[in-house]
C-alpha cells in the first residue's frame, strides 16, 4: 500500500476531486494547510499598515491506494490540480508497514478501495 | 366663574404635568439608550481584540458598568452635583435621598426630570469614561488592577472635572461649554486611556524592528454591532443632554448627530482611501465615532452644514491619527485614544469655531482653557493611580499569559467552542 | 366669561389627553423594550449551547415568540384579564374586540394606556416564561414537542397564575405582592423549566462516574450580547409594569433595577471568586440576571440600599444555586432555573423583608402562599404536560442525533460556515 | 375673570404643547428605531453570505447609511416632499433651512413634529431602500460602482416615487394607499435589487448543469439578530409612520405588526415543512420579514385578523418565492427580492382586499395602478444605472476575486482572526 | 520507530483515548480532517435546497511508538473505534528514518514515550 | 527526498520559520493540531466546575528537503524550538518514494527547493 499526499490550491480542490472520481477513486481523507511556497499570498491592509501574511491557505490531500492505482491516481490530481502559475503544490508518495480497515478488519490491499 | 377658574387652574397643573411626564420620559428614554451604548462599546472592543482575550474584555466591560453606576450612586453623583457654584471640589454626602414630593419631582428641575432621573441618566454616562480605557489597555492589562483604576477614576476623577462644568463649577462660571461631554466624558476617558496605554506599554510584538506588526481584531461584526448600537445610543447621550423634551432643541441634536457620523464615516472612508489606499471597515467605523464625538460639544448649536464639516474633518483625522499613536509606539488595540481623546479635544475646539456660541461662551480661549486643565488633571490623577498601582501590584499580565491570551490566564475560559 | 369656561374646558380636555398620549407613549416603548428581550434570550442561549445546536436553540426561539404572540391573542390575554374579580378560572372569550371610541382609549385605563396597548404590552411578556423553558431543555429536546408544550403553557399555564394576582384573581385579593412578576413570569418560568430538565434528563455525557463534565457554551460574546440586551429591556419590563409613565415611579423603577443588576454582577463575581477561584463571566453574566429577576417582584416599592441587597444576595445566590443544580443532576445549559426559578421565589419573598408594604400585603406568610401555589399549579402542569408528551411522541432526540447535534438532526443544517 | 381666561388660554396652550411634545417624542423614538434597522440589515445580510465577504458587505452597509443621509439632506428631502401638490416631479431646493419659530415647530405638521423631526425621520427612511439592493448583489458587485449606484437611487428615484404618494404627488391625487410604504420604501428597494441581481448576473457556481448549489451563509445567529432588530425597528417604522403619538392609531399598528410578523413567521415555518420537509430557519426568519412588509401598507387600517392573513399569507409565500428566484437563475444571497418585492406587492394589494379603505381609495385597480408604475419607474431607473455602471466601470469583480472573496480583494482584509 | 495513523469516526475519538490510555500510551497528537468514504454524511437542507456534503468530519491520530508498542496500539485503537457500520476508518503504519525529541535532544525510541 | 515533520510549540513556530528562513528553506507546510504529552494545559473552569481539556495546541511543520538539507533544516528546527521545558515536541524523518511538482511536472529532488 502507497500513501499520496497532495498539496493543492483550495479553488482547484473539487476539481481534483472530481478528476479522482472520474478513475473511480472515491475514497480520501482531506484537510486545510497553510504553505509556504513561491507564491505569497495578496497582501492584506490593518489599519493603515501593510502587511503579508507570508502562508497560503491549502488543501492536502491524503490517499491511500494500491500498486494498481498509484499512477492512475497520480496523474488524475497532477493534471488536474496544474495551472501553471506559481503555487500549484506538490504531490509526494510514501511507502506504508500496514493498513487495517477498521470495520472488517481487513488488512493490507483489502483495507481500502474496498 | 370661580368654576371656570378653578377648571383653568386645573387645566394648567395637568397641562405643566403632561409635559413634565413627557419630559421625564425623554429622559428615561435617553438613560435606556446611554446603557446600551455599554454593549455598543462591549462589541466594539471585544471584536477589536484577539480571539484569545475576548472573555476578558467582555468580562472588564461589565465589571465596568456594575462597577461605575455603584460608586457613582455612592460618592459620584453627589461629587459631581454637590450644589455648589464655581468651586472646584465640593462633595454633597453619600448615596442618594429617597425621593419625595414635588421638590424632587417637578420642581426639582422645572418639570424636565425627577431627582432619581437626574441620577440614572447621570450614572449611565458615568461609566463611559471607563470604558474608554478599557479598549486601550485590552489584551495585557491584569483584571483586579484595571478595576481598582476603574473604581477611583469613576468615582473621583470623572466626577470632578465633571463638576467644573455640568456641576455648575468654576469652568461653567469662566464660559467653558461642552454641550454633551466631548471633553468631560470623551477626553476624559481618552486622557485615562492615554495614561494607561502609556504605562502598560505596548503589546508584546507589536512594534518590532522590522515595523509595526498588525495585530487583528478577532471580528468584524461584533465591532460593527458595536458601532451601530453605539450611534443608536448617542441619539440619547446627545439628545437626552438637551435635558428637556423640547422638539425643536432635540430635534436639532438627532440632525446635527446623524449629519456628523455619516460625515466621519465619509472623511474616514476618503482619507484611508488616499493615504493608505484601502477600503478599511476598521477606519471607517471609527470615523463615525469620531464624527459623533466631535459633534458631541456643539451639537445643540450648530447649523446642519456646520455639523456636516465637524463630522467630516473628525472622520478625516481618525486615519491619521491612529497612525500618529503608532508611530509614537502607543499601543491602542481599538483606537480610543483617536476617538474620544483627539475627537474629543477637536469637537471642544470646533464649538469655537463653528455654531454661534456668541455670547462670551465659546471663545477659542476659554475652550482650549477647558480642554488644557481637564486634560491635565485628567491625565495626572490617571497616571497617578496606574502609576501606583504599577510599582506595588503591577498592572501588566506576564509575558506567558499575554501569549496564551488573558482568557485562559486570568478566567481559565475560552471565548468561542 | 361662557368663553373662558369652554377654553378651561378644552384645556383640560387637552391636557388630559396629553398625559394620556405621554403615559401610552411610554407603555408603547416598554412594549418595545420587553420584545427585544426576546433577542436577548435567544442571543444568550444560543451563546450558552455548543456550536451543534445554535440553529434549533435559534429556531426555537423565533417560534416560541411568534406562538406567543398569537396565542395570547386567541386566548391567553382574555384568561389573565377576564374582568371577573377574586376568581380562580375564568375566560373573557376569544381573540380581541375591535379598539373603538374612549371606553377603549381613555377611559380604558384612566388614561394609563389604551386597550391595544395593554394587549400588546401584555403580549409581548407572555412569550418570556416559554423562553425560559426552551434554554433549560436546550440541546436534547424535540423540536415538535417542545413547541407544543409552549402552546399549552404559553396559552394556558401563565395566564391562569397570571389572573390570580394580575388579573385580580384570588391571590390578589389575599393580598399577594408581585410589582412586574419575579413570580408570575420568571419562577412559572423557571418551574416549566424546572420540569422540563427533569424529565427530558440531562445531556449525554454530563454528569459521568468521573464526575461533572462541563459541556461549555460556543459563544461568550453572544451570550454578553445577550445579557446586555436583557437588561436593556428590562427597564421596559420593570418600567413598563407602573403602566403609566409617572416620573416618580418609573424613575424608581430605573434606579433599583440598574442598581439590582449592578449588584447581582459583583454579588456572582465575588461568590465565584472566593467560591470557585475564578473570575467566571458566564457567572457574571447569570449574576446580573439574578439581580434583575430578583428585583422584579418589588422594584416599584423598595429604597435603593434595599434594592442593592436584593441584587447582591441574588447574584450571590447564583453560583451556588447553579452548583446546587448540577449536583442534583439536573442539567440545565443555560442556568435559567438558578437565575428565573431560584432567584424569582428569592426576589417575592423580598417583598416582605424589605420595603415598605405594610399595608397588609407583602407579609411574609402571604408571599410564600403565593410562591407555593404558583409553583406548585406551574409545575405540575408543566411535568403533565411533558409527560403526556413523553410517553407519546417523545421528548428527546435519540443518542445519534444528540450526538451530531440538533442542527444537523432536526434541521439538515449547521449555524456556521 | 380676566385672570381665568388668561389661565385658561395659557393651559391651552401649555396642553397643546405637551401633546406636541409627545407626539414629537414619539416621531424622534421612531427614528432611532428606524435608524437600528440599518445595523439588522447588516447583521442579516452579513450573516447570509459567505464567510469571506464579510468585510465587505458590512463595508457597504455603513457607507449606505452614511450616504443616505447625507443625500438625503442635500437633495432627496426636497424632492420627495417639495410642496406641491399633484404632480410627477418637483424640487424644493437644496438642503434644509434652519429651523426657525413655530412656523418650524408647532405649527409646522400641527403639533405632530417639528421640521427638523421630520426630516430626520424620513431621512433615516430612505437608505433602508438601497439596504435591500445591497444583499441582492452581495458577493460579486463591486464596491465603488455599487456605491455610486445608491448615490443616484437614494437621492433620485426613491423621493421621485417616494413624492408621488407621501409627497402629495399625482398618484396620492388618485386615491393610492401605502400606509408606510410596502411600495414606496419596499417594493422599491427590491425592484432595485431585482435590477442588481439580474445585471450583476449569479454567484459562480451557483447554477451549474447539475442543479442549484447551495451557498449557505456563514452564520445564522447574525441573521437572527438581523431580523430581531429588524422587527424592533418596525414599531418605528410602522408606528412611526401614524406620524403622532395618537394612542389609538399606534397601538393599532403595534398589534397588526407583530402579528403580522408572528403570523409571517408561522406561514414559512408551514410551507417550508410542507414543501420541502424540513424546518428552515432562514425561511422562517425570511418570513418574519415578510409578514412584516406585507402589513406595512395597511396596518394603520386593517383588523387583527385581517393583519394575521396578511402576514401569514406572506410568509406562505416565501419559501416560494425564494424558490422561484432560484428557478429562474436571479441569484439573491439573501433573499430580498422575495422579502421586499414579492410581499412588497403583496402588502400593497392586500389594501384592496383587507380594511376598511373604502372611500374611494383602495380599490384594487388603483392599489395596482400604483404598484405597476411605481415598479415600472423604479425597475427602469435601477437597471438603468447598472447598466451604464456595466458598460463603463463594470459592476463585477473578476473570477479571482470572486473565489478568494472581496474582503481580501476589495479591503485586503478578513472578518475574523 | 513507526508511526502509527489513524482516521476515525469523531465520536470514538474519546474511546480510542481511553483505549490507548490504559495501555499506557498517552502521548499523541490528532486533528480534524475530512473524509470522503463509504459512508456518506446526512443531507442538508438550505431554502429548500436538498444537498449532500459528501464529506464527514473526522478525527486523525498520529501515535509515534517503538515496535514493542506497536500492536498494542493498533489493536486498542482497532477495538476501540470499531462500531461494524460504514465509516469505521482506517488504521496505517509507516515507517520513520529518524526521530527526535527537541526537549531532551534524545533521538530514536528514546524520543518518545518518555 | 526526505519528509520532515515536527511538532512544535505554537509560541515558537515564528522562530523556527526565521531559523529555517536563515537556512534559505522557505517553503514548506503546516498546520494547527493537538498534543497529548507531558505537557498538561492549563486547567480551566466553567460554572463551578475545574477541568483539564488534556492537550494542547501545537502547529505541525511539514517539509520536504532532499539529503543535503536535511541536517540542517533538522538542527535549525531542534534549536529554535527548544526552550528545555516540557512540551517541547518531536521532530521525525520519513522516506518518500516519490515527489512531483505540480506545476513544473519535474520530480525527486528538482521537484522541491526550486
Ligand atoms: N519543500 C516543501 N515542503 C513542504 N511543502 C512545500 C514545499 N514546497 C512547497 N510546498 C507546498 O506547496 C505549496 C505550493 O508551493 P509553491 O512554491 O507556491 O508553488 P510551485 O511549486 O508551483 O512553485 C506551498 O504553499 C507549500 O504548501
Ligand atoms: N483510500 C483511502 N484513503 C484515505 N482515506 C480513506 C480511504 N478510505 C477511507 N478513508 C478514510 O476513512 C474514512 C472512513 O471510510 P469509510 O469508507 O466511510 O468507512 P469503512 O472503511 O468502514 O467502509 C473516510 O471518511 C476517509 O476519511
Ligand atoms: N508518541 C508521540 N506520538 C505523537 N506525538 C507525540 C508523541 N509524544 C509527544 N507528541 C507530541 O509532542 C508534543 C509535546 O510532547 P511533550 O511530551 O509534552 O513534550 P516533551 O517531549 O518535551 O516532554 C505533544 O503535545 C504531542 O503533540
Amino acid at each position: 500500500m502507497k500513501k499520496i499526499e497532495a498539496i493543492v490550491r483550495a479553488s482547484k480542490f473539487e476539481d481534483v476531486k472530481e478528476a479522482l472520481a472520474e478513475k473511480e477513486i472515491n475514497f480520501f481523507t482531506f484537510y486545510e494547510v497553510k504553505g509556504y511556497g513561491h507564491q505569497i499570498g495578496k497582501s492584506r491592509s490593518y489599519r493603515g499598515t501593510i502587511y503579508d501574511v507570508g502562508y497560503i491557505a491549502r488543501i492536502k490531500l491524503e490517499i491511500l491506494v494500491g500498486m494498481d492505482f498509484l499512477d492512475v491516481a497520480i496523474k488524475a490530481i497532477e493534471s488536474a490540480a496544474h495551472t501553471g502559475e506559481k503555487g500549484d503544490g506538490l504531490i509526494y508518495v510514501s511507502d506504508l508497514e500496514k493498513t487495517i480497515n477498521i470495520r472488517t478488519g481487513s488488512i493490507g490491499s483489502d483495507a481500502v478501495n474496498s | 366663574m370661580e368654576d371656570s377658574l378653578t377648571i383653568a387652574k386645573e387645566a394648567l397643573a395637568a397641562a405643566e404635568n403632561a409635559n413634565f411626564v413627557a419630559n421625564n420620559l425623554w429622559m428615561l428614554m435617553s438613560t435606556v439608550l446611554v446603557f446600551i451604548m455599554h454593549l455598543g462599546f462591549a462589541a466594539l472592543e471585544s471584536g477589536f481584540v484577539q480571539r484569545k482575550n475576548v472573555v476578558n474584555i467582555l468580562f472588564k466591560n461589565i465589571m465596568v458598568v456594575s462597577i461605575g453606576i455603584l460608586t457613582y450612586y455612592f460618592i459620584g453623583f453627589n461629587l459631581m452635583y454637590p450644589g455648589v457654584e464655581g468651586g472646584v471640589i465640593a462633595f454633597g454626602g453619600f448615596g442618594l435621598r429617597t425621593m419625595e414630593g414635588a421638590g424632587d419631582l417637578i420642581e426639582y428641575a422645572n418639570g424636565q426630570y425627577s431627582y432619581y432621573t437626574d441620577f440614572i441618566f447621570q450614572g449611565m454616562f458615568a461609566a463611559t469614561c471607563c470604558t474608554i480605557v478599557s479598549g486601550a489597555v485590552a489584551e495585557r492589562v491584569k483584571l483586579l488592577p484595571f478595576l481598582i483604576f476603574c473604581v477611583f477614576f469613576v468615582s473621583i476623577s470623572y466626577p470632578i472635572t465633571g463638576y467644573w462644568k455640568w456641576g455648575s463649577g468654576w469652568l461653567d462660571a469662566k464660559g467653558f461649554y461642552d454641550f454633551a461631554g466631548s471633553t468631560l466624558v470623551h477626553s476624559v476617558g481618552g486622557w485615562g486611556a492615554l495614561a494607561g496605554a502609556i504605562l502598560v506599554g505596548p503589546r508584546l510584538g507589536k512594534y518590532t524592528k522590522k515595523g509595526i506588526v498588525p495585530i487583528t481584531g478577532h471580528s468584524m461584526p461584533l465591532a460593527t454591532v458595536g458601532v451601530f448600537l453605539l450611534w443608536f445610543g448617542w441619539f440619547g447621550f446627545n439628545g437626552g443632554s438637551v435635558l428637556s423634551a423640547d422638539p425643536k432643541m432635540v430635534s436639532l441634536v438627532f440632525v446635527t448627530t446623524s449629519i456628523a457620523a455619516a460625515a466621519g464615516c465619509i472623511g474616514a472612508f476618503i482619507v484611508s482611501k488616499l493615504v493608505y489606499k484601502s477600503y478599511d471597515l476598521g477606519m471607517a467605523l471609527n470615523g463615525i465615532l469620531g464624527g459623533l464625538v466631535g459633534v458631541t460639544a456643539s451639537a445643540d448649536g450648530v447649523s446642519v452644514v456646520d455639523a456636516l464639516l465637524i463630522g467630516l474633518i473628525a472622520g478625516a483625522i481618525i486615519p491619521l491619527s491612529i497612525s500618529f499613536f503608532d508611530k509614537m509606539k502607543i499601543d491602542d488595540p481599538v483606537g480610543a485614544t483617536s476617538v474620544h481623546l483627539v475627537c474629543g479635544i477637536w469637537g471642544t475646539i470646533a464649538v469655537a469655531l463653528f455654531g454661534d456660541y456668541d455670547d462670551g461662551i465659546g471663545t477659542l480661549g476659554i475652550q482650549l482653557l477647558g480642554v488644557g486643565v481637564v486634560g491635565l488633571f485628567t491625565f495626572s490623577f490617571a497616571f497617578l493611580v496606574f502609576f501606583l498601582l504599577k510599582i506595588t501590584v503591577g498592572i501588566r499580565v506576564d509575558k506567558e499569559e499575554e501569549m496564551i491570551g488573558l482568557d485562559i490566564g486570568e478566567h481559565q475560559a475560552v471565548a468561542y467552542s
